[in-house]
């Protein structure tokens, strides 16, 4: 069994957001979630400035906090090590949202298909689209995933549960990539099998030193980040995407 | 061995037009909270001021977790009251246990009304727990121990202690008889019967001192085991949750019971050695609280990790510094209050109400600096400060709820005399 | 003496109830690494934990409130 | 019905209270199993190739198609420019396609111009109708009148180009705003057509000049394509050197961030050319034989000619020779020619750069002397004059330094900071060399090369862009100068003021600075028909008609699919049918020709079209019949020698031809290099047209700049007075193409808010805090005016405390999504005089004072 897992180069990351967008619209994730979020950073003073880019999809942990949190088990860890978010059995709790140190979760506040950047419930649409609304839904979403069958892909199906990242689990079955490392424009974002030593991502980890996210929280990501530095004390977020409340 | 009643005590059964107005208000805020609640079921928590924490720069959980701890946290008092007047043999204070064990049996449910709120899925919420709950998850504890078993134990208690008050009042005539009776189920106050009640209370309070411990601790570590989020991981959470729920426990007993005395001219049968006593109580609670925050703050100041010193310069001296000093001067306050009194030897119940009150404020404001501040300024990704201002959704559902918590009182008192009959010394 | 066996019996009845249902019956403990951490071993498994805590109390009850067979000890 | 509005209602029916429906509704979702839709299930699915049409670029498109409607757009992986990946923009299309908001049918004005609008829905037979009514009209009685505005053409501008070019209608397009002068800088100094790029295969050394290297890409491709070549370069061990106030555009790929002073990058380019001069770190076989260096100036700063051809001093005979008969051209000292002293353009040149030392530049630009010097000395270094690389068997020169720069030319001495620029290539001989400097694609000579050079200056009247006039001679058309010239006909000695004008795609009240000039501008206007899938700004006041075009899906082209090193071409096909009423912009043209009269013929439209697309027989558009919009492209297709037709690109999306040649790519590997072009290291015809300006007597700000060298000059911006004592300069995002997306909602959430961009330092010794609402107030050097809007704060140590920068692309107002996200910085530039260059291109820079709102 293959164990999946994502390795970004920041040093051919340009901090364009394509990743963002395309994990939006495979996805189908409402407004104000980024299951993938780039930040750009500054750091020092001028004129001795530097600028930064990361970007940050869920770090799939191998000890993840929101799954051990989970009260219902609706937040799993798969084999593949996919840490995966049942949106049948969600209770809306939050709670793996809070215990988790990335802030990777992302709640429907609202009912997500309204919450769409096109409200899927206008009736305008149903012309549009053959008569089929939501307009640009990914039909694939609705598959339930792995051998257990159960409902993990995308985003958008109920309100008042929660969701992230899902590595693209619809994808990854279907033996393509993520849509974030698929969109790329750099080729910065690479995914695959980390337990194999030819993959791509193993290939760059062998190459370039490597570094992950809050190692100290003990969450053993699957998420590595090559050519950078971790994030330090005076690290500015410029140009935050979204809007804040 | 019953006393003999010519008519029920304490206004049971007797409805006032003061006391339906009262009814009628509470009423009126459920309402609102009721009807608040189903524009949240309809439109979702986007009504709320909740959002995402990190980019979306919010706080997840808010008024109503605030709330939900703050509940558990009072319903402390009762159990514990009951249980040491059993187990310390202090009969005088007999008279409160009711109040007491009221008061936790209606946190608890009040507890259990503020997760609903939070729960996207509420009605899953409620079968996937019976079906799923993992007993890996804090909340497993929280599900299981506090909200059933602390809940069930509370209510067997309660219901336990009061039959010979039941059989007392089954014997005076009144549309409530029949209740009373089924109350009393069979009680007759033969010493057979009160052997078995010394027995089965005392194993009841032994049983009860560790859950309640368990269950305050549990909560604690929804927090406290999270090294996601810098001000909750801490080993002191669990501690703290329990002596907190003691102050703020204690201070509501302190309130409510003035109140029935007052109400009922109850002041020989509520008399000032009870008070007395709960100040005594609550003075050591609120010392060793104190104790707490200084070493959590000096904790959070010394270390030097930038999370949360950001965390503890926030709290200080930041976005929350007027919450925080708020917290502080209500507990510093009725310390001041309750160390005098103890020193000079003085009693004023009005002071001492004060004090009940203010610590009360004070495990609110305490709630919320510990939910809040650490996702909105505890993010360990640097999104930058978030920030949090509940709306009048979540106002007028919390209302609600305490109008529900109000209401469950209003009633018992008319069907049951909220203050124990019999004396400690059967 | 049936009523404190009873009694006793009920509560190390729940207490078993509690330890089986959260050691053997319910998802298991430790760092999830796959799907099975994510179900009870048994469904509804956490309703039998509850179960036993009630258990535990309701002993209380039924040791007070059980009838006499023969009035009195 | 959908199976959860199903449940949802059947459960809320059933239960008959709102709680309790939404109750059951949760309920139900775990219990019942998730079942598709039937219908959902059925839908087939297809992958349609198509193209972008919200970059400059046209990225390659695969759209996917679930039962007739498409629901997701990647990237084509065939198509060299993009390989299978999207820009953000290029993602959120679908959005942007789907939007209710579009405008859904044609359009007819209801209430008075100048204030927002109020449309009533027409037919498009009752639209078409009635601007071709207006059209015939007014052209038949001044053709002049008739104006057509485009904003950046999308694919091959031919259908557009032709119908201006059947109705006569005067063309306006945005490139004044953009690089024009940049181009024409380009164009006149070698010939090709473009602004300063590199070869980024082979470059190891590259000065990033201005913001636009991960933020906006270059002049022909987008910040998709070069950050690409940019990332791999530097793996390849590329240096690279930021030259801007603001250190964003480069990101984390400067290696040093030299903070210039906005409006002084001539200075330091000469102070460059200064430095390599002195370090003796020139190409001299370079300027001899392909720069016009070696020419003799005479006193009067011409060349001495003989016989019409440039006189060089060969000292191999010791004389005075025609440059094609020199053995040996030197390049410095002074001669004595039929008895008047004569001196080399480059000795010319060395004295004209002798003060502009790095130690001077430091007091302009900001930049330590030391800085200067250090970069004038790898630049030299990393040049490695002298050394050849074998390139596909050719032995060619090796000069892997170059400049990037694309918007340098959107400051008041853009066209001579830009030849500045090319003239510090030429030295290191770097033009056109391998890794060194290009500026197109492939080696194709520029007709402007000529032209320019032989650029007159005419009497007036003038026509309304002021083309060839004694005020702005060589010119690529401002909007803003038009505005001008509208606004008081009289002094710009401009005969008639347009009365129709056609806006296709085109925003100018949001797109162009200086917002006042344009909307008074356009009040003059009669009658105004926007073209567009949106109803823009402009539209919303001004516009009589809007015809409403579609976005993707439509047929367009053709598109140069190059990387520069990749030769591809692609089309724009559909993937659907146009939503709404909307229509492709060419179905729009020729109906709107057929009703205007001038479709058919050997001088109407469809002639135009045989020319523009280069159609061959047999597949040449009969001009007595209205075609299908996809016969032309089939015609187009099978001219180009696809026996398919169109059909290859509607299945295979892109034709790629394969790797550019080196004997194709580099001008230095033709033969002869360059095509026999001589570079103009020194502008002997600028100088000419400055004569000739003062001679018909225009004034001062206009003629001086036109030099045969570049040369500083204080900027007018800094006559402002003292308390105006900040720059603004403006900028793109990644996020947003110019003024038409950031009412694209996913692209607005990924850069919500427009903001000031202030240096801490700056900003608290004015009391301003991260964050705060300021007044930002600009001053107009000229004329005194001030104008101010009020936008927030936000602390950034990555610009100079002496500038401060906000974006391009906000400051809508119709789109509800635009609404709120704040202000353009285009209202507070100002346009025309001192802040145009002399070639009337705009200039992006202004004096403002910031305090606390």
């Amino acid at each position: 069994m293959p164990r999946y897992g994502m390795v970004i180069d920041l040093d051919r990351c340009t901090g364009c957001r394509a990743c963002m967008a395309a994990c939006k619209v495979e996805n189908n994730t409402p407004e104000g979630s980024f299951w993938m979020y780039v930040f750009r950073f500054e750091e020092g003073e001028y004129p001795n400035t530097r600028i930064w880019f990361m970007p940050r999809p869920c770090m799939h942990c191998d000890n993840a906090p929101c799954a051990k949190v989970c009260p219902v088990g609706a937040r799993y860890k798969r084999e593949d090590g996919i840490v995966a978010t049942d949106w049948d059995r969600c209770i809306g709790c939050r709670y793996c949202e809070v215990a988790c140190p990335y802030s990777v979760n992302y709640f429907n506040w609202r009912d997500p298909e309204e919450n769409q950047y096109v409200n899927w419930k206008d009736p305008e649409l149903e012309a549009l689209s053959g008569g089929v609304i939501p307009p640009y839904k990914n039909p694939d979403l609705d598959r339930p995933c792995g051998p257990e069958k159960r409902h993990i892909a995308g985003a958008s199906h109920v309100e008042g549960v929660i969701e992230k990242c899902t590595f693209c689990v619809h994808r990854v079955e279907a033996g393509k990539t993520t849509a974030c490392a698929a969109n790329c424009p750099e080729h910065a974002i690479i995914f695959g099998d980390l337990d194999d030593p030819a993959s791509e991502p193993s290939q760059k980890l062998q190459r370039k030193s490597s570094f992950r996210l809050l190692e100290e929280a003990g969450t053993h990501p699957r998420v590595q980040y090559v050519g950078g530095t971790p994030h330090g004390h005076g690290w500015r977020q410029i140009q935050p995407a979204g809007k804040r409340s | 061995m019953q006393a003999k009643l010519e008519r029920l005590p304490f206004g049971v059964g007797q409805l006032t037009p003061k006391y339906l107005t009262f009814v009628m208000g509470m009423l009126v805020l459920l309402a609102i909270g009721l009807l608040s609640y189903g524009r949240q079921l309809s439109e979702g928590h986007i009504i709320t001021g909740l959002r995402d924490i990190g980019s979306m720069g919010g706080a997840t959980w808010g008024l109503y977790i605030v709330f939900l701890i703050y509940f558990v946290g009072v319903s402390f008092a009762g159990i514990t009251i009951a249980a040491m007047i059993r187990l310390l043999d202090v009969h005088y204070l007999k008279p409160i246990s009711r109040i007491a064990e009221l008061i936790t049996v209606t946190a608890l449910i009040l507890a259990g009304l503020c997760i609903l709120p939070d729960l996207g899925q509420p009605l899953r919420g409620i079968t996937n727990l019976f079906r799923y709950a993992r007993p890996q998850s804090p909340f497993f504890g929280t599900f299981t121990l506090v909200v059933s078993g602390y809940f069930f134990a509370s209510l067997v208690y309660l219901y336990l202690a009061s039959r010979p008050d039941a059989a007392t009042c089954a014997q005076v005539p009144s549309r409530l008889q029949g209740l009373h009776r089924l109350w009393a189920a069979g009680y007759r106050g033969t010493p057979a019967e009160q052997h078995r009640r010394k027995v089965a209370s005392f194993w009841l309070a032994i049983a009860i001192l560790p859950l309640l411990v368990t269950a305050h601790s549990t909560l604690g570590f929804v927090f406290g085991l999270q090294v996601g989020r810098p001000g909750w991981h801490s080993a002191l959470q669990a501690p703290g949750f329990v002596v907190m729920a003691g102050v703020s426990g204690v201070g509501l007993v302190i309130l409510v019971a003035a109140l029935f005395r007052r109400l009922y001219g109850a002041e020989t049968r509520l008399d000032d050695r009870i008070f007395r006593w709960l100040g005594n109580l609550l003075m050591v609670l609120v010392l060793a609280y104190l104790y707490f925050m200084v070493v959590e703050w000096l904790t959070g100041a010394y270390e030097g990790h930038q999370h949360e010193l950001k965390l503890t310069k926030a709290l200080l001296g930041g976005d929350f510094a007027s919450t925080y000093w708020l917290a502080v001067i209500c507990l510093v306050v009725p310390l001041a209050i309750l160390f005098g009194q103890w020193v000079r030897n003085q009693f004023s119940l009005t002071q001492l109400v004060v004090a009940g009150a203010l610590v009360n404020v004070a495990a609110i404001a305490k709630r919320y600096l510990l939910v809040v501040p650490s996702q909105t300024h505890g993010t360990l990704l640097p999104y930058g400060t978030g920030s949090y201002s509940p709306t009048s959704v979540e106002y007028a559902v919390v209302l609600g709820v305490i109008a529900l918590g109000c209401l469950i009182f209003a009633i018992f008192v008319k069907v049951f005399p909220v203050i124990d009959l019999t004396d400690g010394a059967e | 003496m049936t009523r404190g066996k009873l009694a006793v019996s009920m509560v190390l009845g729940g207490f078993f109830l509690q330890a089986l249902s959260y050691f053997f019956l319910a998802a298991p403990l430790g760092i999830p690494t796959g799907v099975e951490y994510s179900n009870p071993r048994l469904p509804f498994a956490p309703a039998i934990f509850i179960a036993g805590v009630m258990l535990v109390f309701i002993a209380a009850i039924v040791y007070e409130l059980l009838p006499d067979r023969d009035g009195g000890e | 019905m959908k199976r959860r509005t199903f449940l949802k209602s059947s459960a809320a029916a059933a239960s008959g209270s709102l709680v309790a429906g939404s109750l059951m509704a949760g309920c139900l979702e775990t219990i019942v199993e998730a079942t598709i839709d039937e219908k959902q299930a059925a839908q087939k699915e297809e992958w349609v190739p198509t193209t972008c049409w919200i970059g400059k670029q046209d990225c390659g498109i695969l759209a996917r198609r679930v039962g007739g409607r498409v629901v997701k757009l990647e990237g084509h992986p065939a198509n060299p420019v993009n390989h299978g990946t999207l820009c953000p923009k290029g993602i959120a299309q679908i959005m942007a396609m789907y939007d209710t908001n579009r405008v859904k049918a044609p359009l007819i004005r209801t209430n008075e111009k100048g204030v927002p609008g109020e449309f009533r829905r027409a037919s498009w037979e009752e639209a078409l109708t009635l601007v071709a009514g207006k059209v015939k009209e007014t052209r038949a009685r001044d053709p002049h009148a008739v104006i057509w505005q485009k904003g950046r053409s999308k694919a091959k501008a031919f259908y557009d180009d032709a119908f201006a070019g059947a109705t006569g209608a005067t063309k306006l397009h945005h490139g004044a705003y953009c690089s024009d002068a940049g181009y024409r800088a380009c164009e006149y100094t070698v010939g090709l057509h473009g602004v300063l790029h590199p070869d980024f295969r082979h470059c190891r050394y590259l000065l990033s000049w201005g913001w636009n290297i991960t933020n906006a890409g270059g002049n022909k491709l987008c910040y998709l394509t070069w950050p690409r070549q940019l990332v791999d370069a530097r793996e390849r061990g590329l240096k690279v050197v930021a030259i801007d106030p603001r250190l964003r555009g480069a990101g984390r790929f400067a290696d040093e961030w030299l903070p210039i002073k906005p409006g002084t990058d001539l200075a330091l380019a000469m102070a460059l050319c200064h430095q390599l001069v002195k370090q003796g770190t020139i190409d001299q076989d370079y300027l001899k034989s392909f720069t016009n260096a070696p020419y003799l100036v005479k006193d009067d700063g011409t060349f001495l000619r003989m016989a019409g051809s440039e006189m060089v001093w060969d000292a191999a005979t010791g004389a005075a020779v025609v440059r094609a008969e020199a053995r040996d051209p030197v390049l410095s000292g002074e001669f004595t020619v039929d008895g008047q002293p004569v001196r080399p353009a480059f000795e010319v040149f060395t004295k004209h750069i002798a003060t502009y030392t790095p130690e001077w530049a430091e007091t302009v630009c900001g930049i330590p002397a030391a800085t200067i010097a250090h970069v004038a000395k790898e630049l030299g270094e990393n040049a490695m004059i002298g050394n050849k690389m074998l390139v596909e068997g050719l032995s060619l020169p090796y000069r892997p330094v170059a400049i990037m720069a694309y918007h340098m030319t959107q400051q008041e001495l853009g066209f001579q900071a830009v030849r500045a620029m090319l003239t510090v290539m030429m030295l290191l001989g770097a033009v056109e060399a391998v890794g060194g400097q290009r500026v197109d694609f492939s080696w194709k000579p520029n007709d402007n090369y000529d032209k320019l050079d032989q650029a007159t200056v005419k009497d007036g009247p003038y026509n309304i862009y002021l083309k060839e006039s004694k005020f702005f001679p060589i010119n690529s058309n401002n909007s803003g100068i038009v505005a001008k010239a509208m606004l008081d006909p009289a002094k710009y000695g401009v005969k008639s003021i347009p009365e129709v004008c056609i806006l296709h795609m085109t925003n100018p009240l949001i797109a162009y600075p200086s917002r006042k000039d344009i909307m008074e501008a356009y009040s003059k206007l009669k009658f105004v028909v926007a073209i567009d899938p949106w109803l823009s700004e402009t539209a919303d006041y001004f516009a009589d008609v809007v015809l409403p075009a579609a976005t993707m899906e439509k047929y367009e082209g053709p598109i140069s699919a190059t990387d520069q090193y990749v030769d591809a071409v692609t089309l724009r096909v559909p993937p659907m049918a146009p939503l709404y009423e909307s229509r492709g912009d060419i179905d729009i043209y020729l109906d709107l020709c057929e009703k205007i009269g001038v479709l058919l013929g050997p001088d109407g439209y469809l002639a135009l079209l045989n020319k523009s697309l280069k159609l061959k027989e047999p597949y040449l558009l009969p001009l007595d019949k209205k075609p299908e919009v996809r016969a032309i492209f089939d015609a187009w297709a099978k001219s180009q020698g696809i026996e398919e037709g169109v059909a290859f690109f509607e299945r295979n999306g892109v034709k790629v031809k394969g790797p550019v040649p080196a004997s194709k790519f580099y001008g230095i590997a033709q033969n002869p290099p360059f095509d026999g072009r001589i570079q103009r290291l020194y502008g002997e015809s600028l100088l000419r047209i400055q004569q000739e300006m003062k001679a018909k007597g225009a004034d001062e700000i206009y003629w001086r700049d036109y030099t045969p060298l570049p040369t500083w000059r204080p900027l007018t911006l800094d006559a402002s007075p003292a308390d105006y004592d900040l720059y603004l300069v403006s900028f793109k995002l990644i996020e947003f193409k110019q003024s038409r997306s950031a009412f694209i909602p996913i692209l607005n959430e990924l850069a919500p808010d427009q903001c000031l961009e202030i240096n801490p330092k700056a900003a608290s010794s004015r009391g301003i805090e991260d964050g705060d609402e300021v007044w930002v107030e600009s001053h107009n050097a000229i004329t005194g005016e001030t104008r101010k809007l009020k936008v927030v704060a936000s602390y950034r140590e990555s610009i100079r405390p002496d500038t401060v920068g906000m974006a391009h692309h906000y400051g809508m107002w119709v789109h509800p999504r635009a609404k709120g996200m704040g202000a353009s910085p285009n209202e507070l530039f100002f346009t025309g005089e001192g802040y145009v260059t002399n070639t009337a291109d705009q200039s992006f820079h202004v004096k403002v004072r910031v305090y606390k709102a």
